[in-house]
Formats: structure tokens, C-alpha cells, sequence
């Protein structure tokens, strides 16, 4: 090991003498530099190098330098990288209210010629799949894949205790009721909502089960007049939901406390029967060693107006800097990620929803990810969550109103007059 | 000249230059470092505080005071504001005070083992605090955290909300956090002040009737006067530097409850992108700067 | 009598057990976590590791703890010499002069040791990034050195003023130029004040955070402090790997610390000057 | 034109005048010395010399060249600090070689100058060690050496003997004596302690509140004091003064009335006296060793203090109501020194003698108006 340690240190010493000529000589004209998602999984990495060396063939010349961030980092960072001098040439970004200010800004390259060459991505995705990074029919990204969010369950819990899957949002509480009868130190449903978002997807999809989408539109894009921006009531009866699972025992103690790792592993540790967790979730438990869960959709509340059929959905994709110095190059890169053969590898790599599903049949996935891959294409709508689809000062009071409900410092008529005043104020400057 | 050994030849070429350029040589490389990265981006905040744009947005538009008024309106700018001065007095408190007792202990209080002792509780200052609070991060975790455990050992009950989650208590965590990692450096930077107190002091003292703690109100802390005043603007500055820990710990949560002004600027800047304000908010810091600043000459020349 | 003496000593021990033990405690508990499985970090968290596996270590360091080091030494050894020397100058002339513009000069940069980076941030990055500087080690040791200038030329200046006139008078005699008095008589005789001034600045640009975070984004390219950060994040729950991560970040440095504490304890002596 | 001419030197710092314009030429091979007390502007005309201090105005040449906007390392100058000032961090033979260094000397050359001076002051054998290896003592031969090395014109000294222990400084004078004869350098010293003075000059330059009192071999100085003030300042003990008027006065004599005495002292005047009329207050001046029992006019006294020194003998005497303008002193008392060892004991009464011979009188100005009749040794 240190033999191994002292190596790799002078390997790293030649490395940084090389970065520093580097960056003084300029970058190199052949060179593509890619940002993703560092907890994405492992799998990631690897189908990038492969699809990487690929490319290469075909391309001679060209070298990939490949960038990751942690989730929360990354959304900082990219907007710094992108307005300062060193870029990315090709990013993730998730499909939302980020990705259309970048495009709006000039910072996101319009790919719609790129797109339609011959090879182009636009070829290997349906139009809906497009939409998700395009402004009127121009393209500011390619949708590689979508994730969605699902409750997880120890199916032995389940079965040990004569459980079973939810159908209201009522019953819901009325499961974590019960599992507290069980055994009153198990949390049925940890939350881990330190970083704020956990809570925010859950309440994305509260708010669309109870005023659906029609309800909630012209307030999440600030089109609604100022004095009746998110007044609808629906608002304070989605956090009233929020607050009547917490007393009904689903969350740990402190929820703004924990960690929503600590939250995964609480559940892939079998300490906690359920949680509800992205798509991406399965492949991390069944990295971890934990197969035995079922899956459910988040269940429909009782008289509310959203469509119980639609799912929690968040395309992501990659989106190319405006100041890359080689567009073209970039454009086939990416458009070379969505082809049939690697967005098949894609999808089971990663156990992802492809954006090109033409040979999704051939992927040999687990259970799980077959009963994902069903229920998404089965699903008769999509939500897209709030922390990326409002703008940004509006998504950060959501994100904070959580926080303050889960501590109950404030009242949800309380959270939603803030939110109000932020979302009047973000009308204002716009 | 009849020296024995001749005279020195004056080299006619040699001429020195004169005093102002020599000193300009020596003075402007660290000057002008200090003016291009510091002075000249804090007018630029000022200036940049007048208008409002934003990280990624390609225009900016003129606001006047704008910012200032929705500053003053801001209530998460003025608990900013406060947790700055809970973190300035809590530490000058806990740092200044513990590293106080703890130096007087070493310098006469035990002989054996005093290198020791200084070593270990030294050992946090040189560990970045980024460090210091991912470590604590997992102790102070609600669900399997050490301190829970601790707690619980003793028969108390932790509060519900966690140590970092609960708005209530979370700041002085975050002070208790700060604490334990510069509690170490006041305490070394106290014992270097008392060691310099010379042993005839004491005995004079002694002789005098004052012993013990009287002798350490009389004596002692009369003598370290100067080293408290750099201990306690050394602890000033920290406090309205503080950002690592913040950013680290909480992020400014639970819904801000511990932003501090740092933090609420990058936050304002660098996440939602509203640089103009985030510059307004700096500009505030940089008045306390200057404050702080004026206040260490004066006092540096009354020491 | 002699009972109440022994009572106060002991209370005096006592008092100084309680704090270390309460600053040793995390680190002591910090390597441990590194040596333990990650089903062990949450069923016994607190109890010795059941074997020394290297495992976590081993994680760890394929994030690229190396590179992080590797870039934390360069970056640390090239500001704190840069920031030596120029502070070092900078505050013999300061603490020679006698002209108010020297003296404005000296406020100047006493102030701008209270300014908080993250006060001027914004303008910074901007600066920084529209010279094509982000990203770049030579960037970052730059803007490091400007805020590490301040505190350093405030304790050489103290250190210069006690410094014996007659010493450079000698040398003017003996025919220097004001900068070969402070390269050859000066420097040679300030080795404590060096020493001290290094040390400070080398635990400053070792940990300094927030301008690493935001100028040098790119992995490769990270600082420990930022690179702990991003361990942070992508390891998930994986606590041991985290701790294991950590232990390489600091364990070094305390080992460091441990050898030259004596020169760390009297490095600080000269700031109550 | 002299060797080194010092004209109209100013130096002021801010609105106070350190030095005012002074002149005074000095020869080669002369060793002057420079004395005063605290604050008289010694050093600063001697650092002035040096190029150490920017004179506010006048000229220094030096061998015929004007050195007065020279740096100190072209003037041709070496100068002796009181403290040494050795680099510490040096051999010593680095030290006394830095200045030829500096220079662009070759190593060789620069070796010779160092080894020679060594010899000269026999340090030879400290050349390897550092500064703080050696005694005050050597500490001292080492700084002279330094300066030696350099050859330099003019040898500037500043209170260089005043941090060794009083055996040794006596020592050290002794060897400046022998090593300004074997150089035959120019030196210019500056000293606060009049035995140095003394000793060592070929003239004295005397120095209080910025300007020159008096310029004069010792001997000189000692017996024709311009004024009051270098009276008093040289001489050891102190001159005794008191307070008289003059009573009548002519061309040969003049009568001078002490309060509390009842006789007039009666006082010889020659070519040589200053103005004087009847009536005029004056200050009487009589040195210690000039006090006798023989002279004819006599003071009452009780003896305070006794100082026996073996070889000689000191002691204090209470002459009230005749009290001696000592401003320091509590019981101003008239100092006597008596060139041998006497019987006499505390509270013994005695008189002292005054010779006119030996009487100095000043003005109300200060100014010497009758010096003693000198008498030269048979």
C-alpha cells in the first residue's frame, strides 16, 4: 500500500507539472471536457469510458477529461463554471427551470442543427423526449434518460407483519401507524431531508395528487397574476398532508438533521421497513447487498385533482457550453451516448430509463428495474420537481418552507404567505 | 593616506539606487497582490452592490440602493447579522476564556505532562475545518451519532430535532463546534504571553499577600493585556470571517437559522444567482472589515 | 494544608484530561471509523473495529486523495514562500518608514486582514475567471497569497521594528543596497519570524476553503479541504471510507505537528508583540 | 585645506535642531575625540559623518572630495559601533571581510585584508567562530577589525569601550592608543566618559545642545576652559564652584566678596582675563587637586565623605555657608583630592585652602574671565 501510495504521488507530482503547462498553453483543441453527477452510481464511469474509447476510434484525436460533483456541489458549480472562464464543454443538467435560464442566458449552445445532421441525436428520441431541453423546437440539450421516484419496502417486513402496499396517501400514515405499533424505535420512513430536496420531491408530488397539474402551472412558471400566485389552497392541504404523515410516525426524529445517505442506508441496513427513493435508488440498495424490496407509486390523495396515474418524473441530459471551441465534435459525442447499442448498455448499466428505448427489450436488467421501466412507460403523466423547475429563488423558499414544516416553527399558511412574497418578488424582476 | 594596508578602492561604477525605489521594490509586490485581490473587488462589490444581474445573466441593470432597501427589509440578513455576533462574543467567551484557564494551568497550575496536554489540545488547529466538521457532522448525528449516545448515557434526552436540525440550538453548536477546534490556539497564544512574565513578578506578588487566583487577577492578567487584545481581535476577525464550518455543518440551516453573513453571500450568489445583493450583503462585511480593522490600529498603538 | 494542595492539583488535572479528552476524542474516534466495515459503522459504532482492514483506505484513496495532497502541497508550498517573501519585504520597508504614504499604505493592508473572502467573492471570481485564471494553480496561489499578506506583514512588521538598527547601519558601512541589507542580513537573522510566519500560513493555505472551492473546480484539480468535501458527497453512507479519507488528510499533518510542536507553540510567542 | 573639512553642518529633525551649524577641520592622522553629554549631538554629527543620517544642510569633504550626498560605503569611512554589531549570523572573519565583499573584492584579496587586520588585533585564532562564541572583549577587537579591513580614511567611533567592564575598557583605550599610532589612521571618537577624552585625543572637540563649545588638545581644555560648562565637564571629580561678587577690581587684582566670609579673596589678573567690573557676580571655580592647606584665604569646613583610593584620597567637605553649584548634589559639597593617604576622619574639622593661583572665574554668561596661572610641572 504505501508502495502503491508513493507511487502514485509522483505520478500525480508529473500530472500537476503537465496541468500547469496546460493551463498556460490553452486547452488542448482536441480535448472534451465532460461534467456529471458524481453519485450517480459506479456504473456510469465505466459505460463513459467505454462509449469514450469508442468514439475515439472514429475519431481520432480526440481526448476526454471527465469531471464529477456531488449532487448539491454540482448545481453551484456548474453556473460558476459556465459564467467563468473554464467551462465544461458538455454538462449533465437536469430538465427544468436551470436548463432553460442557461439557454436563455447564452450559456447553453442551441443544438438544433447538430441535432438534425445525420447522426444527430434528434434521430434516436421522440419528440416528447426532445421537448424536455427545448425552447421553442430549438434544442439547448439532449434528454439521455429520466428518473423517477418510487416507496421502497422490505418485502419481508411486509410480509413478517401482514402489511401492504398503500393506496391513499391516508393509508399511507395509516401504514406508518402501524408499523410504529410494531415496534415503536423503528422509523417507518426515513426521511433525511439535511439537504432540503428529499422533503421538496415529496411535496412535488403532494401538490401535484392534490391540485394537479393544471392547478399548479401558472404558478410554478410565474405566469399567474401577482395577487393570486400560489393562493390556491391546495398549497396549504399538500403540507397539512406532509404534517399528518409526520404525526402519524413515518419520519425519524430529526429529519433536517439527517443525511438522506443516512436515510438510504437506514433502509438498506433493514433498520427502516420503507423510504421513498429515485429510480436510481434500486441499483444503489442492490450495491449495497439489499434485494429483498418491493416497489409502489406514491398513492393518490383522496379528492384531489391530480392524475394518481402520473409519476414523478425528472428527464436529465447533457447540455454543451456555448464557449466550447469544437460544437460539432461535441454534438456527435453526445449524440453518440443515445445511439441504440449504447443507450441499450446505458440502461442496463445503470438500471436508467433510456431516452432511445429502441432496443430496451434486449436489456437484461433486474426485477426491479423491468417493474420501473413498466411503470414509467406506463405512467399517463409526469411531474417534474420543484427544486429544478421553479425559478431559483422560488425553488430555495420551497425548499426552505420544508424545512421549517418538518420542524414546525412554522404553519403551512405561514410557509406558502413566505413563498408567496419570494414568488411575487421573482415575478417582479423578470 | 598612509594605511599599512593601502586604500580602498571606491568602485566608480556603483551606484545605488535611491531609497524611494529600493522601497518601492520591496513594498509593491505584496501592495499591489493586496490591492488587485483585495481592495479593487471590494470597491467592485460596492459598485456592484447598485445594481442587480445575476451569476449567469448576461446584462445587469441599475437598481440604485435597491438592494439596501430589500437588505434592511431581509429578515435572513439580519439573523445573519446576529449569528455573526454569537459566533464573535460566544467565542471570545469560550475561546479566550477556556484557553485562559487552560494556559494559566500549564504555566504554573502542573509541571508533569504539560507538553503533553498542549500537544493534543493544539492537534484541531491545524486540521482544516472542513475536516473538523465532517467529523462532528457524523458525531453529532441524530440517528447514530456519538453524541446522542452520550447524552443518552447520562440520562438526558437529545434534543428531538437533532443537535444540527433543531433552529434552536443548532448556531451554538456551530460555536461549540469552532470552539473545540480554536480553543487550542488562544490557549498556546496565552501560555507564550504568560511565559513571559517574569517569576519576580509572582514573587513580589507573593510577598504582597496575593496567591492563587488573586495573584492571577492581579498579576497575570494585568501582564498578558496585549496578548488578550490580539487574542480577542484575532477571535473578532474569525468571527466575521467564519464560513468553512458554517457551510460545512449546516449550510445555514435549518431554514437559515445558522447563515451567517459568509455564507448568506455565497448562498445569495452563487445559488440563486443574485449577485447584486450578495454584493450588498459583502459590502456590509466589508464596512464591519474596515470597523474592526481601524479599531486594531488603534488599539496595536496603544499596546 | 498539604491535603488542600493536593486537591487543587488533582482538580487541575482533572480540569486539563477533560478538555483533551474531549479534543482527542473525535480524532481518536475518526481513525478507528476508517478501520471498520460499513455494516459495523451502524450496528457498533463506537466499539473497536473488529479487524484492521484497509478496505476503506483503499476506497478512499481511489477518489484521488493523492492528487488532492499532491495539489494541496503544490498549492501551499508555492503561496506561503510567495507570500514570505513579498510580505517579508513589503514589511521591513513599512516598518522602516517614516513617510505618511508608507504609513497609509501599512493601514492599508492591516485592514485588509479583517476583509472575509467571502465579502468580496463575487467581484473576485469574476476578476479571477475573466483573466482566465480559474482553474489555474497559479491562479489560486496568487489570490491565496493576497489574503495570506496581511497577517504576515503585520508580524514581521513587529518582528522589524525590535530588529537592531545598528545591524543595517553596519551593512549600509559595508556598502549594501537596501535590498541586499534585507536579503542578507535580515532574512539570515529572521528565522524565527520566518519559521513563524510559514507555519501560520502553511495550516492557512492547507485548509483554506472557499477560494479552492470556487477556483479550482475541476477534480483533478482540488485542494483537501475541497476534495473532503467531495468525499463527502460521493460516498454516500460509506462512513469508513469518509473517515478513512480524512485520517489520510490530517493523520500526516498532526504526525507533522506532533515532531515540531515546540517550533508551532513558539511561532505563535511573537504575536503579542 | 585640511583632510577632512566639516563645514556649517544643520541637522535638524522636524522642528527640533540637532546640530547646529558646526565647523571644524581635522588633519590626517589626528585622533579626535568627540564628547558631551546625552543629547549634545555627538553621535548624530558622527553618524552624520557616516552617511547614516542626511544632513539638513553644509558640506563634508573628505581628502578634497565632497562626500556630503555619498552612501555611507563610498565615502571611505568605517565606523565602530557601541554594541558591536556583528552579524550574528557570520564568522568572524565573514564579518570583518562582508565590507570588502561588497565591494567586488576578489576572495583572495579580501582574505589578506582579513587575515592582516586579525593579526594586527590578534584575533587570528577567532576567525571560524561566530560573534557569540567570543568575550565583549574580543566581540569588540573584531568590530575595530572590521573596520580595519576596509582601509578606510577615517575611523568613525561611537562610544565603542562603553559596554566593557572598567578593567578591560581601560585595556581596550590603551590598545586604541597603540593601534592609532601603528595605523597613523585618521579616527574620530565619540565618548560620554572624559577619561577616554583624555587619554586618547590629540583634540578634544567639546559638544552641548547642537554646538561646538570648545575645540583643544586635553591639556588645553583642561586648563583654559572657554566656559563654564567644559570646565565642569572635564575633570573628575568636579570642578568646585561658588558664588562670589566682585568687590573692587584693576588692572592686576581683583577682590571678590563670598557670602559668609568675612576676608576678600584676592585675585591676580594677567593679559589673558576676560572683562570684569566691580560689582559683577561671578562664578569661582577651584579644581579638587588644587585645594592645599597652605593658601593663605581660607574656608571653614567639616569633612562629609571620605574616599580613600590608596595612592590618593578623596573627601567631601561641608563648607556651609559656602555651597558649591553642584545641581545634583543634596549637600553640595566641595570635592578635595590629596595625592596621598591621610589620617583625617569623619566630622573632623579642617580648612581649606584656596590659592588664588588656581582660581577660575565666570561671568554671569559662563564665559572664563581668569584662568589659573599655569604651572608647569618642574
Amino acid at each position: 500500500m504505501s508502495y502503491l501510495m508513493k507511487n502514485r504521488s509522483r505520478i500525480a507530482a508529473a500530472g500537476l507539472a503537465l496541468g500547469v503547462l496546460g493551463a498556460a498553453g490553452g486547452a488542448n483543441a482536441q480535448e472534451i471536457k465532460m461534467w456529471n453527477l458524481a453519485d450517480a452510481g459506479g456504473g456510469e464511469a465505466e459505460f463513459l469510458l467505454d462509449a469514450a474509447a469508442e468514439f475515439s476510434e472514429t475519431h481520432p484525436g480526440v481526448t476526454f477529461v471527465f469531471e464529477t460533483f456531488p449532487n448539491e456541489a454540482y448545481k453551484t458549480q456548474i453556473q460558476i463554471a459556465l459564467a467563468g472562464s473554464s467551462p465544461p464543454d458538455v454538462f449533465f443538467n437536469w430538465s427544468g427551470e436551470d436548463a432553460m435560464r442557461l439557454a436563455r442566458d447564452g450559456l447553453a449552445l442551441d443544438l438544433t442543427e447538430y441535432a438534425n445532421a445525420e447522426g444527430g441525436f434528434a434521430h434516436e428520441m421522440s419528440d416528447g423526449w426532445l421537448s424536455s431541453f427545448a425552447i421553442d423546437g430549438r434544442y439547448y440539450g439532449m434528454p439521455t434518460h429520466a428518473v423517477s421516484k418510487y416507496f421502497y419496502y422490505s418485502t419481508a417486513f411486509f410480509e413478517e407483519h401482514g402489511l401492504s402496499e398503500p393506496t391513499t396517501i391516508a393509508e399511507l400514515g395509516g401504514l406508518c401507524t402501524s408499523i410504529r405499533e410494531i415496534d415503536s424505535s423503528i422509523v417507518p420512513w426515513p426521511l433525511g431531508n439535511n439537504d432540503r430536496w428529499k422533503l421538496n420531491h415529496l411535496i412535488t408530488m403532494l401538490n401535484h395528487r392534490v391540485l394537479g397539474d393544471a392547478g399548479t402551472a401558472a404558478d410554478y412558471n410565474l405566469s399567474a397574476p401577482a395577487d393570486e400566485l400560489f393562493t390556491n389552497p391546495g398549497y396549504v392541504t399538500a403540507w397539512q398532508a406532509v404534517l399528518d404523515l409526520q404525526s402519524a410516525g413515518c419520519f425519524e426524529g430529526a429529519p433536517n438533521a439527517t443525511a438522506h445517505e443516512s436515510a438510504n442506508a437506514m433502509f438498506s441496513a433493514e433498520a427502516s421497513p420503507m423510504i421513498y427513493c429515485g429510480s436510481w435508488c434500486a441499483a444503489q440498495f442492490h450495491g449495497e447487498g439489499f434485494t429483498e424490496f418491493g416497489l409502489f407509486r406514491l398513492p393518490a390523495f383522496e379528492g384531489g385533482a391530480g392524475d394518481p396515474g402520473a409519476g414523478f418524473l425528472v428527464p436529465t441530459g447533457y447540455q454543451v457550453s456555448a464557449k466550447t471551441e469544437h460544437p460539432e465534435l461535441v454534438a456527435q459525442w453526445i449524440s453518440s451516448l443515445v445511439s441504440d447499442e449504447n443507450a441499450a448498455k446505458f440502461a442496463s448499466t445503470m438500471e436508467a430509463i433510456p431516452s432511445n428505448a429502441t432496443l430496451i427489450d434486449t436489456v437484461d436488467g433486474t426485477e426491479h428495474y423491468k417493474w420501473i421501466a413498466e411503470d414509467m412507460a406506463s405512467a399517463t403523466g409526469s411531474v417534474n420537481v420543484l427544486d429544478v423547475l421553479l425559478e431559483n429563488n422560488v425553488s430555495n423558499a420551497y425548499l426552505d418552507a420544508g424545512v421549517e414544516i418538518l420542524n414546525g416553527t412554522k404553519t403551512p399558511e405561514e410557509v406558502m404567505a413566505d413563498i408567496r412574497a419570494v414568488a411575487i418578488a421573482a415575478q417582479d424582476a423578470m | 593616506m598612509n594605511s599599512p594596508f593601502g586604500t580602498q578602492k571606491q568602485a566608480g561604477g556603483r551606484r545605488t539606487m535611491s531609497s524611494g525605489a529600493s522601497n518601492a521594490i520591496l513594498l509593491l509586490p505584496a501592495l499591489s497582490l493586496c490591492m488587485i485581490f483585495i481592495f479593487v473587488p471590494a470597491m467592485l462589490a460596492i459598485s456592484g452592490s447598485l445594481y442587480s444581474y445575476g451569476l449567469t445573466s448576461p446584462t445587469r441593470d441599475f437598481v440604485g440602493l435597491g438592494n439596501y432597501i430589500k437588505l434592511v427589509q431581509d429578515s435572513i440578513f439580519w439573523v445573519s447579522l446576529k449569528n455573526n455576533l454569537i459566533i464573535v462574543f460566544g467565542s471570545i467567551v469560550l475561546q479566550i476564556g477556556i484557553g485562559c484557564v487552560l494556559a494559566a494551568i500549564l504555566d504554573r497550575g502542573i509541571t508533569f505532562g504539560s507538553t503533553f496536554f498542549r500537544t493534543i489540545i493544539f492537534m484541531p488547529v491545524i486540521v482544516s475545518a472542513v475536516a473538523v466538521a465532517v467529523v462532528w457532522l457524523i458525531i453529532l448525528d441524530p440517528n447514530i451519532g456519538m453524541l446522542n449516545k452520550i447524552v443518552q448515557s447520562v440520562g438526558l434526552t437529545p434534543p428531538s430535532l437533532g443537535w444540527l436540525g433543531d433552529p434552536k440550538i443548532s448556531i451554538w453548536i456551530v460555536l461549540g463546534v469552532a470552539a473545540w477546534q480554536q480553543t487550542g490556539f488562544m490557549m498556546v497564544l496565552i501560555l507564550a504571553g504568560l511565559q513571559g512574565v517574569p517569576q519576580e513578578r509572582y514573587e513580589a506578588a507573593a510577598l504582597d499577600g496575593a496567591r492563587g487566583l488573586r495573584a492571577f487577577w492581579y498579576i497575570t492578567l494585568p501582564s498578558i493585556r496585549n496578548i488578550l487584545i490580539v487574542a480577542v481581535l484575532i477571535t473578532t476577525i474569525g468571527g466575521f470571517k467564519v464560513f468553512d464550518f458554517v457551510f460545512v455543518l449546516t449550510k445555514g440551516g435549518p431554514a437559515n437559522a445558522t447563515q451567517v453573513l459568509g455564507t448568506y453571500t455565497y448562498l445569495q450568489a452563487f445559488t440563486l444567482g443574485n449577485l447584486g445583493y450578495a454584493n450588498a450583503i459583502a459590502v456590509v462585511l466589508l464596512l464591519i472589515a474596515v470597523l474592526i480593522g481601524w479599531l486594531q490600529l488603534k488599539v496595536s498603538r496603544q499596546a | 494544608m498539604m491535603s488542600k494542595f493536593r486537591i487543587t492539583k488533582i482538580a487541575l488535572y482533572g480540569i486539563m484530561i477533560l478538555w483533551s479528552t474531549f479534543v482527542l476524542m473525535p480524532l481518536v474516534w475518526m481513525v478507528l471509523a476508517s478501520f471498520k466495515t460499513r455494516r459495523e459503522m451502524f450496528t457498533a459504532p463506537y466499539d473497536l473495529p473488529s479487524a484492521l482492514t484497509l478496505d476503506s483506505f483503499e476506497r478512499a484513496w481511489g477518489v484521488g486523495l493523492g492528487w488532492f495532497i499532491a495539489n494541496s502541497a503544490l498549492i501551499t508550498v508555492s503561496s506561503v514562500g510567495l507570500i514570505i517573501l513579498v510580505s517579508g519585504t513589503a514589511a521591513y520597508v513599512l516598518a522602516r518608514a517614516k513617510s505618511v504614504w508608507l504609513r497609509m499604505a501599512y493601514i492599508a493592508i492591516v485592514v485588509g486582514f479583517a476583509v472575509p473572502v467571502a465579502a468580496v467573492i463575487v467581484p473576485l471570481y469574476q476578476m479571477v475567471s475573466a483573466a482566465g485564471f480559474v482553474n489555474s494553480y497559479v491562479g489560486l496561489i496568487i489570490v491565496t497569497s493576497a489574503y495570506g499578506i496581511p497577517f504576515t506583514v503585520i508580524l514581521f512588521f513587529a518582528f522589524f521594528l525590535d530588529f537592531p538598527k545598528e545591524l543595517e547601519e553596519a551593512a549600509r558601512l559595508d556598502g549594501c543596497s537596501k535590498q541586499q541589507i534585507f536579503f542578507r542580513i535580515i532574512i539570515p537573522l529572521s528565522g524565527p519570524a520566518v519559521a513563524s510566519a510559514a507555519i501560520f500560513q502553511a495550516v492557512f493555505v492547507w485548509n483554506e476553503f472557499l477560494l479552492a472551492l470556487l477556483l479550482l473546480n475541476s477534480p483533478g484539480r482540488k485542494t483537501i479541504p475541497v476534495g473532503i468535501l467531495q468525499l463527502q458527497g460521493e460516498f454516500t453512507s460509506d462512513w469508513p471510507a469518509i473517515m478513512a479519507g480524512l485520517s489520510l488528510a490530517t493523520v500526516p499533518l498532526l504526525l507533522v505537528f506532533i515532531v515540531l510542536q515546540k517550533y508551532f507553540v513558539r511561532s505563535l510567542a511573537g504575536l503579542g508583540k | 585645506m585640511s583632510f577632512l573639512e566639516i563645514t556649517n553642518i544643520v541637522k535638524d529633525y522636524g522642528a527640533f535642531r540637532a546640530i547646529n551649524d558646526v565647523s571644524f577641520s581635522v588633519e590626517e592622522g589626528e585622533f579626535i575625540v568627540m564628547v558631551g553629554p546625552s543629547g549634545c549631538g555627538k553621535s548624530t554629527l558622527l553618524r552624520s559623518l557616516a552617511g547614516l543620517e542626511d544632513i539638513t544642510s553644509g558640506s563634508l569633504i573628505l581628502g578634497g572630495r565632497d562626500i556630503t550626498r555619498d552612501e555611507p560605503a563610498d565615502r571611505g569611512v568605517a565606523m565602530v559601533f557601541q554594541n558591536y554589531a556583528l552579524y550574528p549570523h557570520m564568522t568572524v572573519a565573514q564579518n570583518m571581510g562582508f565590507g570588502l565583499k561588497m565591494a567586488g573584492q576578489s576572495k583572495a584579496d579580501v582574505k589578506v585584508a582579513v587575515e592582516r587586520a586579525a593579526k594586527t588585533l590578534r584575533i587570528t585564532d577567532h576567525l571560524h567562530k561566530r560573534p557569540k562564541m567570543l568575550s565583549g572583549g574580543q566581540r569588540q577587537r573584531v568590530a575595530i577589525g572590521r573596520a580595519i579591513t576596509r582601509s578606510p580614511d577615517v575611523f568613525l567611533f561611537d562610544e565603542p569601550l562603553s559596554n566593557l567592564d572598567a578593567s578591560l575598557r581601560a585595556q581596550m583605550r590603551v590598545e586604541l592608543g597603540h593601534l592609532h599610532a601603528e595605523l597613523g589612521a585618521t579616527m574620530i571618537y565619540v565618548t560620554h566618559d572624559q577619561v577616554e577624552a583624555m587619554t586618547m585625543a590629540s583634540r578634544i572637540i567639546v559638544l552641548n545642545g547642537g554646538d561646538i563649545e570648545q575645540i583643544g588638545t586635553p591639556l588645553e581644555l583642561y586648563n583654559k576652559p572657554a566656559n563654564r560648562f567644559v570646565a565642569e565637564f572635564l575633570g573628575s571629580p568636579r570642578i568646585n564652584l561658588f558664588d562670589g561678587k566682585i568687590a573692587a577690581i584693576n588692572a592686576q587684582t581683583a577682590s571678590i566678596k563670598i557670602d559668609g566670609i568675612a576676608d576678600h579673596l584676592e585675585i591676580s589678573l594677567s593679559s589673558d582675563s576676560g572683562p570684569m567690573a566691580s560689582g559683577d557676580k561671578v562664578t569661582v571655580g577651584i579644581r579638587p587637586e588644587s585645594i592645599n592647606d597652605t593658601a593663605p584665604w581660607k574656608i571653614p569646613a567639616k569633612i562629609s565623605v571620605i574616599e580613600s583610593l590608596g595612592r590618593e584620597t578623596l573627601f567631601y567637605v561641608n563648607a556651609d555657608p559656602v555651597k558649591t553649584l553642584d545641581p545634583d548634589a543634596k549637600d553640595p559639597l566641595f570635592a578635595v583630592h590629596k595625592s596621598n593617604q591621610i589620617t583625617a576622619q569623619i566630622g573632623d574639622d579642617i580648612s581649606l585652602g584656596i590659592p588664588q593661583e588656581g582660581v577660575f572665574l565666570f561671568n554671569e554668561a559662563g564665559e572664563t574671565v581668569r584662568y589659573p596661572i599655569t604651572q608647569t610641572a618642574p
